[in-house]
């Protein structure tokens, strides 16, 4: 598959995939936040993800509307600063992807480039802050010109990666972390982490691999 | 501190919202609960009356949803243990207490706060709903007086939903109400100073950790760090600390009106807030500074964490005509000055 | 529990002297203290008015001397730690609020409190000063139905003042305000719950010990033991345990008005108490009981103690008028009925 | 000296060593008062007595000054139920004193009776309610026909000490201890003890003797 992309239905599967591995991360989500933070990003992120694996039940028909049924739930039941960001994460990610009957390497690009611009705006944020936004940046760069699904969700999980390795060396000056200035150097953002978490689980959905049918393939 | 902290709950994860519906049951008939949602409101807001929505995270009770009521907030939207809450219910909750003029957003200036009351705010406004938005922003610990709009919101949400509530009941145009209460917020300036951590019940850990033998002087409400961490000190010692930073950041000078809070954190005993407010006394009265009304209590609570903040507003003749107007909700009442 | 509480204070054996200097200055003029003793009294005590005099321990801030301001106490004598206040305090206390109509003497039931306040009793009798005195005996813990003066008094306190202030300055004979007074105590009944211990400053150490997971219920607001120590238990299940002693008791029966107080005992967060109301009111409706008025806060403290207390007082029209009436002083205030 | 009991002025030297006495175990009363009433009979009593010092250099002549002059000052400071009962014990023994110029058995006795009688009546209390009068009661019997001051409150002093083991096995029925009902069993009470206390203190200085001028002879 790959090149073909993933077909409406499979994307919903791939979002309940991220889904199931944000709400694994619980414990490490919220023990991050709890170093430079307020500790309950693991339990905001839960609250947002677990809606959306209901959320995706319902969704209708298109690549977007994954996306949006993932955004809404998201906005609507994580609250704090994660909800606004991922929530808008999601949703300017769906109208990005409006009319695309497949998800491919380029929607990809146009998901993570919609997301970043819309995250920016929202949260009034640029690179090197020090939050979601940088993990965000660095899976964009990381997934230009790969043309193949599989090898573009690769790169861009590597590079919520390595944006996560960044924000160890970055000084917060937006969100809670802010007051801990020079004290927050050397601890990951939470956000930046769940970004990684989530590239991480659309990347292994495809490697595994799916028909249009559902059934897993060697 | 170490393991989970003792609380009389049911499951931590409804804690929230049994939280809210015990709230809305000890106001009396005050206030209702818009059905489903984790809102809020006043059961008869008037006609035309410029409406007043308040809100952010829960955990911190009686803030902010127990200052919904007379001559106070006409709403509020709550959110989970220290999350902001989603934009659909600040949305719900002003369309619910919007009486055709106008609704002043006044919350804690956090960026999850932020961002959400902007999403509903952007939405109402689609409708044609005037909104305006009015941060807290007394928390001189956050940031240089030059960036006040980095500084958080703590204790001084008690004075500000006072007089713009009394405010949102005695004008009659949103301009007006959001003038005073742009007033009220250039003048106000608060610190606090942490003694021990508390916890959020779902999670049962700490927000921080402080040697039995340390304080932290400017620590945030929810345990975002402060500008000095410290061996525990003398009351005496903790009030000038905090009137050191308070006073010169307005700042306050000799002849100034002032309302003064000193708000419980949670655990602090109130013969612990007395003795600081001695203190206090002691040295505004050799500043000059004379003290138009105090409030001694706990309003802003980060769970059953100790320590307290210290609060000072600098008033003129419109702002003590809200301040000494009568109030009551289950989280904030006075009989007024008669 | 074991190594001395972390506390904000001065030199601890002048805490309960600097925490009244404290009370007075946060009254903003409504109170000042009697120069040189332990008790606060109101500036304005009209001539001729029935004289509300109110005391005890000091360590339960804002409880009792925080109650001293309009509808609400006259004066306070202010025992130090957990300790009555000595007879020359009250005496000088009596007689700097007595207008010529007598004083009413309400206070907790304890062998301590009673005996310091009945030897004032007796100097002011002496000197022809009419006294009265009313006993605060609402904790169904403390001794069987038939032994209601063997009965502690706690969280009851709120409301016998609440009551009693307002009668003293509705009514004009002493006569009339003590009939009130002891028809209220009659229909008052409260039972609390111990999550953990608090402290004395000057000892450092907690008065009593509570393992990790346990909680006493019925336990005295001075670690007196309770009726049964038992697990943690959900919110739920200590609500019903506590109404299960309080209802039979008085009884509470269908039909009947009551005042519902929720008080805290100092470190247990508003959360856990407006859970615990949700569930007290479904009870309350299960069994056809009105609530009046509910009042969920923190008075009587037992320093940092963590835990609260459940109390019920049936109301007929006279009590619910006094009740319902606005106060104001540090400790409690209320905007009234309106 | 014995026979010839104590002067004025030694009767105050002796007042003054029960309260050094009584202040140098403000820890044993307070942890007594921890196990089965609020934590506080240690430094109450402490407060009292101290007060007690300073009245007593200011207190007028005759034996039963200096008892009023410790009775009011116990009776101002201690507050709670010791500051009422044991400030009554002082001044109903003031009262049983008056006119006397010299403190012997006798005189001794008249305190313990008058002391008894004033607790009994302020506290509500008979014997066996596990309070201070228990150990009063004991000594005001050991005490009976010993007509030579020493050992007259040699044996008051052993007698106090046997009110303070009987109260072990007495259930407290007044006083903050009642609510424990079977549990305050095994326990001491506080107060008692700090009968015990002022008898030993009592005994030590008469034996020690001490001149009319307060010099002290072997
Ligand atoms: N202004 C902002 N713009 C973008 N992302 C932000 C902003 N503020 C915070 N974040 C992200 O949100 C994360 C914190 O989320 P969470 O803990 O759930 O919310 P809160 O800070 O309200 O408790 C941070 O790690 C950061 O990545
Ligand atoms: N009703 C009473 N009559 C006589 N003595 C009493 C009475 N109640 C208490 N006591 C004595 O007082 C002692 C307690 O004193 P203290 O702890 O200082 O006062 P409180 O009980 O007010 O804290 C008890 O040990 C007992 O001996
Ligand atoms: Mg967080
Ligand atoms: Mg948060
Ligand atoms: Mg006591
Ligand atoms: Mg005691």
């Amino acid at each position: 598959m790959g090149d073909a992309g993933l077909s409406a239905k499979d994307t919903v599967e791939m979002l309940k995939a991220v889904a199931r591995a944000v709400i694994e991360q619980v414990d490490v989500l919220t023990d991050a936040d709890l170093a430079i933070g307020d500790g309950d990003h693991g339990i905001g992120m839960r609250r947002g993800f677990e809606a959306v694996l209901t959320a995706l039940d319902a969704c209708g028909p298109g690549i977007d509307a994954g996306f949006r049924a993932t955004g809404m739930a998201i906005m609507a039941n994580t609250g704090g600063a994660a909800g606004a960001v991922f929530g808008t994460v999601f949703t300017a990610g769906a109208k990005a992807l409006a009319g695309a009957d497949r998800l491919d390497a380029d929607g990809i690009r146009r998901f993570l480039a919609a997301a970043q611009e819309g995250v920016a705006k929202r949260g009034g944020v640029t690179e090197g802050q020090k939050t979601m936004l940088d993990a965000l940046a660095h899976a964009d760069r990381a997934a230009t010109d790969l043309n193949d699904l599989s090898t573009c969700l690769t790169a861009a999980a590597r590079g919520a990666e390595a944006g996560v390795e960044a924000t160890k060396s970055m000084i917060a000056t937006t969100g809670k972390a802010r007051s801990l200035g020079e004290r927050s150097l050397g601890h990951p953002d939470p956000g930046a982490m769940s970004v990684a978490i989530i590239m991480a689980a659309m990347r292994d959905f495809v490697l595994v691999g799916v028909t249009d049918e559902g059934e897993r393939i060697g | 501190m170490g393991k989970p902290v003792k609380k009389i709950l049911n499951d931590p994860r409804q804690a929230v919202t049994q939280m809210i519906d015990g709230l809305v049951l000890a106001s009396d008939g005050l206030t209702r609960r818009l059905s489903g949602l984790d809102a809020i409101v006043r059961t008869d807001v008037p006609d035309g009356k410029v409406a007043l929505l308040i809100g952010g995270g829960s955990g911190h009770e009686p803030l902010f949803h127990g200052f919904v009521g007379q001559n106070l907030g006409d709403g509020a939207a709550c959110g989970q243990f220290f999350a902001a809450p989603a934009p659909h219910i600040i949305y719900e909750a002003a369309k619910a207490v919007h009486r055709g003029n106008g609704v002043l957003f006044l919350y804690g200036n956090y960026a999850g706060d932020n961002m959400n009351f902007d999403i509903a705010a952007e939405m109402l406004q689609d409708e044609g709903i005037d909104i305006r938005t009015v941060r807290v922003t007394d928390d001189v610990a956050a940031a240089p007086p030059e960036r006040t709009h980095d500084r958080r919101g703590i204790a001084g949400d008690v004075l500000m939903i006072k007089i713009a509530g009394a405010a949102a009941t005695t004008l009659d145009s949103l301009d007006e109400v959001e003038r005073v209460a742009r007033k009220a917020v250039a003048n106000v300036r608060s610190m606090g100073v942490a003694v021990s951590a508390g916890s959020i019940p779902e999670t049962g850990k700490p927000t921080f950790e402080l040697a039995d033998d340390e304080i932290e002087v400017g620590m945030g409400a929810h345990g975002e760090a402060g500008i000095a961490r410290q061996k525990l000190a003398p009351a005496d010692t903790v009030a000038d600390a905090l009137l050191d930073r308070i006073l010169p950041d307005l700042p306050f000078a000799a002849g100034d009106e002032v309302a003064l809070v000193l708000n419980n954190l949670g655990a602090t005993t109130m013969m612990e807030m007395l003795v600081v407010n001695r203190r206090v006394r002691q040295v505004l009265q050799e500043r000059g500074i004379i003290v138009h009304r105090t409030e001694v209590g706990t309003w802003l609570t980060v769970q059953e964490m100790a320590g307290f903040s210290l609060t000072l507003m600098k008033l003129d003749a419109e702002l003590k005509q809200y301040l000494d107007m009568p109030c009551q909700s289950v989280g904030f009442s006075r009989m007024g000055a008669v």
